[in-house]
């Protein structure tokens, strides 16, 4: 599949987009690193260091108005999507300004105006979430589209199931991205579904089941166009199962020595997003070298800037600890 | 004469009416539309005891069925409440919330404060609860202080027809997650039922009878078979008044305190399992805020402390009953003032 | 795979057990049916007539220490696992000489000392309880198996695929049988599934998946010997769907008004499960009819002698309310 | 001088001593072993903090991981509970409940009722919760009153090492299914804990601390708190008596009764929302049982009703505090006796 997608299929802007974002999660999801390590960073974070291609290569077909459910795994997402870089970082800080105002942080990081319905702890927590998106798009009949994200782990539980069969049976717009980055927590993904590719089991509710290499833009470009575009047009959903890696540990403080020695080395050197995707935009001819390292310098900044916001930005009053629980009550 | 038409009647006729009012108001469970992809009528059944009948017809893309797959379908209604519908799902039995509890609890309820004030999640979950016909341990709990506990969520437990319907339409309209709890005992009862549409507001208790003995306060069934008791007090004179919450979740304590200090005196009806009840809780909540007043010790009357028995012999020893209510209040009226 | 199975392969007494035990879930619930009218039988009741043959193919590869877990729709299962007919009857009319007291009911008749870990009230309730049976027969090392029943809309219940995941992944001695009987209360098998045999989510779980015909005993019977052994074994689970109808309405008291005017009526005349039996057993040549018709004034008498034992059978005492919350407390 | 662990090395030593004893005694949950499948270390995990780290090396047959699928490993030990083994499934999180609840509360809690009495499940459930690891609103809750409303379980919440050992012991060795809360703060709590493997029956709490003049009842990590406030309130001359039940389901209420029947005043320290809490649980029963030795309102101090925030500045005002608690212990002592 990887091959079928050529880089010409995007124009220059779309490359510089598409690298700009997955540029944008590597360094902010480094530098959390950086900065977790610190001991300034509050509670649990789930870097998404190694998948970006995945949310680069989705989000470059949904529009500001589509629907996507995210993972505690959501920066990639959210930062695809649109949401509010510095924003985000401050949530992440527990900050006043957050995206959330700081009740949320790095776990619930959501964004409605983006069509951003949240991050989760909840594994398996939002297909059920897009079911419903989907269902209010046909519903208003609008040709929005609402993609779920879920992990190998997460496809092991009920709500992912039942959510694939309810947006076949109700014939939603709906698209259901795996992202398979081989462990859920320390746990591999050989043992807990055995045998199989995840998305054979888009057999099992007669929606189409598609697997691809999440290193490779192109390749999940390709397939999530397809996708989408059928679910836009009224085809109904589909399964995308995306094969990656992740960088990081599980989270900001796992030593991963459940991990073969080297196993991440070795990825980040054969299979890195960025890396694949510099070769690929550059040999098209469609892009220079010194445009991407352009991009990178901005990113840097841009973080740089978001980082130091955060550490500064003020907290959140006492009086936030009880608003925002109701509409009205 | 007002028009009377039953309790299961006038959340109907609620449904009807904001699905007519309001396109974004869509409708969903097992069988609610009536059975779907089945070779004969289609609008057979409108949910099981048939609550949601002749809404199909009315509106075939906004009332459907679906799979068995509660997680999936009431975390929908949350999606949807965020993305421009008021869905109003239907979780067929308030027992069955062990299968999808997460995306009210978790889901639902918390999108608001998570994110910081930004969402607005205006759905309702309809549910049926209580014991009575005889459904045994999985289809008869109550479990309303379950979602009580639940900061994020509305909980509606109406006790009568006018306040079904009035309370039906005004947490559809309600723009936080609300769960309707509708005792399924009392669909057959009749009452007055005005034809337009209304609201009762949630978070306004009712006084359904005055009195200065003793301040009982029953929830959903339990209000008539408070009623019962009064009836015979008031032959012994002892007067109760009767206060009906309406909802648990806003809890309207100002009015249950008004009484009591006028009273002195409480009784607690509530068919939940004792342990955490909503007996406990506004038990507690006065007990707290008014001890000065207070006469007598505050007396809880709910179920056992065990799951609903099959048997009807059982059955009708497990829920509350006038008999039991009556003895409550005579004991917490007899209690002489504290020395 | 009916054609395949023939009725030579059961001995004499083989096939007169498997005919007792149908005629006598048959007799059992066609006399609730009539009872039931009668106003005398308090709360919900869902007969199995129809599906006789599922039940007693199933369980006739079943030792009495095997264990089932069971649905809504039991009295089938708890009958052919050896549960006591009459302590049955006086469960459900509510008695203290019930097999439970009185205190569960139709829906939730157990017998542990059988091996019938429970009807269940919830729908997918029982495949999780078959995974523990499972798991404690491997840990134990007693070769006992685990089989759960799950009817078509129960299949989309995510408790009942996160079970085939666990059975899959933990290799456990279970069998799960799905009776597909066209309708989940009122609605079709067609509308809840989309478009496939339910069996076929057996592959998405790396698991093997049959389609029977439920109206077949003898094709129920190789298809359950075969799963049945294979986890014996220690070969691990199996997923068996049988087609099958169910004659009376969901619970006693529905109308069936979705279903289509005789459809019912033809599908007793021409797949009656004990009907087919009777044909295929005697001419075998193995069993006359009038062995067969002996065996239907025999189970008539029992069923007669249950009914008129528990409608005369006492009440549970007043203290039994209380009682059985705990083992202590 | 005895020896010194933790929490968590509690807990996990009562579960290597209970294994070792005991054959039917099987783990399992998400990580238990240490992370199935990986070509790394094999006992990498021992559970997302640990808890279970060094038990899978020991007894590689009987320690599991499993899938993330709640609802078929909690009903798993259920299963399995009713055919032989004694199981200790973990649900990482108590806030994970919404999608298993189920197998917990209709399933393995009643099936002794529904059976008759027929059924034993003898099986624990180990879960973290609590706030103050900023862990945010899907994983900083406590819902212990939840699982304290439901007939058929019991609810343990160990406020210290000691305890934690004990009471694992003694929930492995109950026959019915046990609820086992631990706090996820406490974990790195030391204190003295014998080597030898001894119980603490579930039901009977504890004097943390003796006083005359106000009964604190606190429950799971709010016992330290409680004790800090003591410290400081001593010094005011406020004698606080300490109850801990230890146990929220059977809850020892004798004791509670006994002490409030010396001091005359309650106040109860309780980490979860407010509603239908275990705070109100208690007040509610002291005030119905104890009301005239009450010389003043009984007072519960909880969480607000409000999800767990996430910001430090934030969910440190959120958990019930020593100031919080001292505030509240100084107004029920102050408040006269009753005119
Ligand atoms: C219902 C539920 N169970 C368990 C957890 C704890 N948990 C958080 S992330 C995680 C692993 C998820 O793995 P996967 O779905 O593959 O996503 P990844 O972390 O690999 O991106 C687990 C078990 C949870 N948050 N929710
Ligand atoms: C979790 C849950 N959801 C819904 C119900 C209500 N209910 C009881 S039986 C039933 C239909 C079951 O259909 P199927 O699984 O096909 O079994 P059948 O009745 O056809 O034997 C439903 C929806 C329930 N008991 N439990
Ligand atoms: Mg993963
Ligand atoms: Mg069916």
């Amino acid at each position: 599949m990887t091959e079928v997608a050529g880089a010409r299929e995007l124009s220059k802007e779309q490359l510089l987009d598409a690298y700009r974002t997955m540029r944008t999660i590597r360094e902010f999801e480094d530098r959390l690193h950086t900065e977790f390590a610190t001991g300034e960073i509050p509670g649990f974070v789930h870097l998404y260091a190694g998948e970006e291609a995945i949310a680069a290569g989705i989000m470059a077909h949904l529009n500001e108005d589509d629907y996507i459910a995210s993972t505690h795994r959501g920066h990639g997402h959210a930062i695809a999507k649109g949401c509010d870089v510095k924003a985000m970082m401050k949530e992440i800080y527990g900050k006043a300004e957050g995206i959330c105002h700081g009740k949320g942080g790095s776990m619930h990081i959501a964004d409605l105006d983006k069509g951003m319905l949240g991050a989760n702890g909840i594994v398996g927590g939002g297909p059920p979430l897009v079911c419903g998106a989907g269902l209010s798009a046909k519903v208003r009949g609008t040709r929005q589209v609402a993609v779920s994200f879920t992990g190998d782990g997460g496809a092991n539980q009920g709500t992912f199931l039942e959510s694939l069969n309810l947006a076949s049976v109700w014939d939603l717009p709906c698209v259901f991205v795996i992202e398979n980055n081989g462990y859920a927590e320390a746990t591999a993904q050989a043992f807990s579904s055995k045998g199989i590719d995840i998305a054979k089991r888009a057999d099992g509710f007669s929606m189409p089941g598609i697997v691809v290499d999440g290193h490779d833009f192109f390749a999940v470009y390709e397939a999530a166009g397809e996708a989408i575009e059928r679910a836009r047009n009224g085809g109904g959903p589909s399964l995308i199962e995306c094969k990656v890696n992740r960088y990081y540990g599980h989270f900001e403080g796992d030593a991963q020595t459940y991990r073969a020695p080297n196993e991440v080395e070795e990825i980040r050197r054969e299979k890195d997003c960025l890396m694949l995707f510099r070769r690929r935009a550059t040999s098209s001819g469609l892009v220079e070298e010194e445009e991407l390292d352009l991009i990178d310098e901005e990113v840097r900044q841009l973080i740089d800037e978001a980082v130091e916001e955060a550490k500064s930005a003020p907290d959140p009053k006492e009086s936030d600890l009880l608003s925002d629980v109701y509409v009205s009550y | 004469m007002a028009r009377r038409i039953t309790y299961m009647q006038a959340i109907n006729e609620a449904l009807a009416q904001e699905m007519e009012r309001d396109p974004s108001v869509v409708i969903f469970g097992e069988d609610n539309a009536g059975g779907a992809g089945a070779p004969g009528e289609d609008d057979a059944w409108g949910g099981v005891m048939g609550v949601t009948k002749g809404l199909y017809p009315k509106y075939p893309d906004r009332v459907l069925d679906t799979p068995i797959s509660e997680s999936a379908f009431i975390g929908a209604a949350a999606g949807a409440a965020c993305s421009g519908l008021r869905p109003v799902a239907e979780l067929m039995f308030v027992d069955f919330m062990g299968v999808c509890f997460d995306q009210i609890f978790n889901q639902a309820a918390k999108f608001r404060y998570m994110f910081g004030g930004k969402a607005k999640t205006p759905m309702v979950i309809r549910t049926m609860y209580g014991a009575g016909i005889r459904a045994a341990s999985q289809h008869s709990q109550s479990l309303y202080p379950i979602f009580t506990h639940i900061p994020g969520l509305k909980v509606v437990v109406p006790s009568n027809p006018y306040d079904a319907k009035g309370l039906m339409i005004a947490s559809i309209r309600d723009d936080d997650p609300v769960i309707f709890f509708e005792n399924k005992v009392l669909y057959t009862m009749e009452g007055e039922v005005p034809e337009e549409p209304y609201t009762v507001p949630l978070g306004e208790a009712e006084y359904v009878r005055e009195g200065d003995d003793v301040t009982v306060v029953a929830i959903g069934r339990m209000v008539g078979m408070a009623e019962q008791a009064a009836e015979a007090l008031a032959d012994e004179d002892i007067e109760c008044e009767i206060i009906d919450p309406r909802t648990t979740s806003p809890l309207d304590e100002e009015t249950i305190f008004e009484s009591v200090e006028n009273t002195g005196r409480l009784v607690v009806v509530d068919e939940s399992n004792p342990r955490c009840s909503l007996a406990a809780d506004i038990a507690a909540r006065v007990a707290q805020e008014c001890f000065d007043d207070l006469k007598a010790a505050p007396k809880m009357v709910t179920a056992p402390h065990t799951p609903p028995p099959f048997s009807p012999a059982l059955e009708d020893l497990y829920v509350p009953d006038p008999e039991r209510i009556a003895a409550a209040v005579r004991e917490v009226a007899g209690a002489g003032a504290r020395a």
